[in-house]
């Protein structure tokens, strides 16, 4: 079984709304070391099987659907699922 | 985890810790059952048996309420009221607390809440048309009360909007006394298009109990009980009982459950929601209701999480389910008919009529006790009730405003936070969608109408607890008729109420005194201007660290109004309009 | 003209979206489930708001996966009618039929509201009862409202009329203040803004109901 | 200037109804391959200067703001920012 871990962030040039939220929490908690914040999504993917295609699949499956690409960049990593 | 066995659950008096006392624990065992029960029976018994889910504290107080018009169809003791409103029409409403969830997971507590009371409103058949909700917190000025009110009106926003039902009204204050003991109340209106179908029974042999919707986790196990306990700064652990909503799953629950009463009524005997003590208390009481018994078979229930224990499967308050009771020649269609919606539907049991409430976990007969032991045989308290010493100290004192500058005093108040406006909170609530809402929060009461006919809803929710903390007998008469002035001010005639009891512990006798009085003052302004308590919920052990909040009874109104042209708002209309003042 | 409203899990504005072609233009309208694989027979394709699979994911992501998608893109291909209203529009955008995204509100949070709106550009099927510039007032009701695409793309945009409906006070920080947007060929609208819930006086305001009557005498118009 | 990447994820008993959805979405776009599906948020934050209590600082922002321990865990790495 393989793990597949995605993160889709922001592309730099969209506003992060919710980051900056967060940026001014932090701020007001008294963190003021915190320069820069940005918030995005993580996911977890369990592939049943192993196989050859697995990068091609993983990437048709970000392009289509996890990340809208008229916004958001993604990148993931393939490991060993426990 | 091996469980204890009965003798231990006797010998180390483990009931205690899920609220039963040793005199209740005596009474199952020596009394319903002559044998002890098992760790299954005994959880049952202990939610079915809690303040929550039996009103043991409550009942005599409440019976104390007027439930009768001629408009009422069905009063308290179904999961919603209903009052005919003519044309073969009905409305359909109540309202639930659930203030304990809130303190502990503020969005989802608040989330789940609206969910629940959702679920009650489409239980009994009806579409549901809009939310309300009441809300009390502590100070403002406090980063705590900041959290939770946003995460509270979020939560309230997020299922609402989400499942698309438009939220029309409701009222949010601030107050020291609730501080670590926020209160979350919510209500929802339904319509109902068909007044003959009955709900919430499981009647007749061999009739089957299916389960739709959501899987079964660990979430919210004795929720129920939790809910009938205080808070204290060192009880932190209990505090892991969080359920989370899904309003994606609700809608289709919602929209499956009206369609299938509406369209297919004669395929199901009985409708009922799995709200808190959640497989238990549903199948219970439709069983009991219908003087059946019931057989459950939990292999078969839809599962989040593996290894669950036939304790936490019948505990789980896990969100978004349903129980039916449907003839055994349609089950196939009803099992159809919910997957069209793409909702888990399974048999999970079978109506016997042997009064035995019989589980069944992996092969084993785990549970088989009397059906009406839970629901019927609960005992009822008397509590004692005193006078609360500070009402005595301070009776002949009467407040006198100091005001100086009127046009000071008046600014004063109007930032108040209490008295200031809540747009910015209840802008974040959809109060449209449906396209029925006539009257959008910020006059006094919502109005929704009734599509392709003249009438419309108005509705309120109301509480002014420091009134009812003075005086609770006329702070009780006070919150109804604070209410009634905003249904008549909106053009509506008052035609029904349901209500939120939130109280301190019961076996506090001032606590008590308070509970018994206001509900007093509510049935008498109820009985006077001919308003029936057609549902409502009680919410005791509001406390922290021994200390109660006020006396916080919640009414929500509900008016009609028979022509759509008759509806009015607050807001002043026209420059040269005169100003009266009608009234003493 | 006959109108399919479609339904996804978890529309919710679909009813709305019914009554106002039924009742405000009186017009056939039909409800189409999201695995209909054929919208034979329809002139217009309507997608209502809501909150389509919970908006789990991103607004409208999971529904551009729908069976009937595939419906809605031959018929705008073809030239036929199709507007997508809140979570419509969302879907609209992540099918790729118009352009940009929209995003969370600069605020963070959910505003329902009746706003104002500029019409700016009347000269479209969507468009042609109003007056130029006019201003309207429309509800709205979402959370992720925000217009956003990247500067080029706003280039066009504006040099071909494709910008229909802008805010004039702009409530959730979308990009040139945009409310609603068409396609190059302008027979598919995007808006955030819900003008089935302004199509009757009691309800606050009709001014959305030109929009549907648009529709209707442009076609009148065209066919003279 | 560090970059601290936070994973929350939702705690493994809690309903995660994105992580359904999302799943049955990849099963009918035909990747049955794909077992299961959670998905959990990812923050980027920068500090502005290195000290000595990051992780301590870290583990405050986590614990009141970025999860919600009632029904979240988070981890986190600690990176050198580019
Ligand atoms: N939590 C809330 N949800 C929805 N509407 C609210 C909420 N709080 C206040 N409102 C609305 O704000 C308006 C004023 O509320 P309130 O100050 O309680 O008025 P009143 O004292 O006239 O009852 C009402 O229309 C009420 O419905």
């Amino acid at each position: 079984m393989k793990l597949v871990k995605v993160y889709v962030t922001l592309k730099k040039s969209v506003l992060d709304a919710q980051g900056e939220a967060i940026k001014s929490a932090i701020h007001s908690m008294g963190y003021n070391q915190v320069s820069d914040v940005h918030m995005g999504k993580y996911f977890e993917l369990n592939f049943a099987d192993d196989y050859a295609d697995l990068e091609k699949e993983v990437d048709a499956i970000c392009d289509d659907l996890l990340a809208n690409p008229n916004i958001e960049t993604y990148r993931y990593e393939i490991t060993e699922a426990e | 985890m091996t469980e204890p066995t009965p003798k231990q659950i006797k010998d180390e008096k483990l009931y205690q810790q899920w609220g039963l006392t040793d005199w209740e624990y005596e009474l199952i065992s020596a009394k319903i059952l002559k044998r002890l029960p098992n760790y299954t029976e005994t959880g049952l018994y202990s939610v079915m048996w809690s303040e929550h889910c039996s009103y043991k504290n409550s009942k005599k107080v409440l019976r104390k309420m007027p439930n009768k018009s001629d408009r009422v169809i069905a009063g308290p003791g179904e999961d919603a009221g209903i009052l005919d409103i003519g044309d073969n029409q009905a409305v359909v409403f109540k309202a639930e607390s659930h203030n304990h969830p809130s303190a502990v997971e503020p969005y989802q507590g608040a989330a789940t809440g609206v969910g629940g009371i959702i679920r009650d409103i489409f239980s009994m058949g009806a579409q549901p048309i809009a939310l309300l909700n009441s809300l009390k917190f502590g100070p403002v000025n406090n980063g705590q009360t900041k959290h939770l009110v946003n995460e509270v009106v979020a939560g309230i926003g997020g299922y609402g909007n989400c499942i698309g039902l438009p939220t029309v009204g409701g009222e949010i204050s601030f107050e020291d006394c609730y501080e670590h003991n926020p209160l979350v109340n919510a209500m929802c209106v339904g319509l109902l298009n068909n007044t003959d179908f009955k709900h919430g029974t499981a009647s007749g042999d061999k009739n089957l109990i299916v389960y739709v919707g959501a899987k079964t986790g660990r979430d919210g196990i004795h929720g129920a009980t939790f809910a009938s306990d205080e808070f204290t700064d060192t009880k932190n652990k209990q505090r892991s009982a969080v359920q989370v909503g899904n309003p994606f799953i609700e809608k289709l629950l919602m929209d499956a459950c009206v369609e299938i009463i509406e369209k297919h009524s004669d395929w199901i005997l009985g409708i009922q929601d799995m709200g808190a003590a959640g497989l238990v208390s549903s199948t219970a009481e439709m069983a009991s209701k219908a003087g059946s018994g019931l057989i459950l078979n939990l292999d078969k229930v839809p599962q989040r999480e593996t290894a669950m224990s036939a304790y936490e499967m019948m505990l789980s308050e896990s969100q978004e389910r349903m129980v039916l009771c449907v003839k055994p020649e349609f089950v196939e269609d009803v099992l159809a008919f919910f997957e069209n919606y793409e909702l888990d539907a399974v048999v999970i049991g079978q109506v016997t009529n042997d009064k035995q409430y019989k589980i069944y976990h992996l092969g084993e007969l785990v549970t088989d006790i009397p059906v009406d032991s839970l629901t019927e045989d609960v005992p009822e308290y008397d509590r004692q009730e005193i006078q609360p010493q500070r009402m005595i100290d301070d009776k002949d004192y009467q407040f006198v405003p100091e005001i100086n500058s009127l046009a000071t005093t008046w600014l004063e108040m109007l930032q108040r936070p209490n008295i200031a406006s809540k747009k910015h909170f209840y802008q974040t609530y959809d109060s449209q969608v449906r396209a029925n809402t006539l009257v959008r929060p910020g006059s006094d009461a919502g109005v929704v109408r009734i599509r392709g006919t003249k009438k419309a809803i108005a509705m309120t929710n109301d509480s002014n607890s420091k009134y009812v903390y003075l005086n609770p007998y006329v702070g009780g008469q006070i919150t109804v008729m604070e209410a009634a002035r905003n249904i008549v001010a909106s053009g509506g005639e008052p035609i029904g109420i349901t209500d939120c009891l939130n109280y301190g512990n019961p076996e506090n006798p001032e606590a008590f005194w308070e509970l018994d009085k206001s509900v007093e003052g509510i049935a008498s302004a109820c009985e006077k201007i001919n308003t029936p308590v057609i549902s409502g919920n009680v919410s005791l052990y509001n406390e922290y660290n021994d200390v109660a909040i006020y006396p916080s009874p919640m009414v929500g109104m509900v008016g009609l109004i028979s022509d759509i042209e008759n509806v009015t708002t607050s807001a002043f209309k026209a420059t040269g309009d005169l100003i009266y003042v009608v009234g003493q | 003209m006959k109108f399919a409203v479609i339904n996804f899990p978890g529309s919710n504005c679909d009813m709305d979206l019914y009554y106002a072609i039924r009742d405000g233009i009186k017009q056939p309208v039909e409800l189409v489930d999201y695995r209909a694989t054929s919208l034979e027979g329809f002139d217009g394709v309507l997608i209502p708001g809501g909150f389509s699979y919970g908006d789990y994911l991103r607004s409208g992501a999971i529904a551009a996966q729908a069976p009937i998608v595939k419906e809605i893109i031959r018929l705008a291909n073809e030239g036929k009618l199709v507007l997508g209203i809140c979570n419509g529009f969302q879907i609209l955008t992540e099918l790729g039929l118009l352009p940009g995204a929209l995003i969370r509100n600069e605020k963070s949070r959910f505003i329902c509201e009746t706003v104002e709106l500029e019409v700016v550009n009347n000269e479209t099927i969507f468009t042609s009862d109003y007056q130029a510039k006019e201003t309207i007032n429309i509800p709205v009701a979402h959370g992720e409202g925000r217009y956003y695409c990247d500067e080029a793309t706003l280039k066009d945009l504006q040099a071909n009329g494709q910008i229909a409906f802008k805010y004039l006070d702009n409530i959730n920080g979308s990009v040139d203040h945009i409310a609603g947007v068409m396609n190059k060929q302008k027979n598919v609208l995007g808006m955030m803004p819900h003008p089935e819930r302004a199509i009757e006086k009691i309800l606050g305001s009709d001014d959305g109901l030109k929009l549907f009557q648009s529709i209707i005498n442009y076609q009148v118009r065209v066919n003279n």
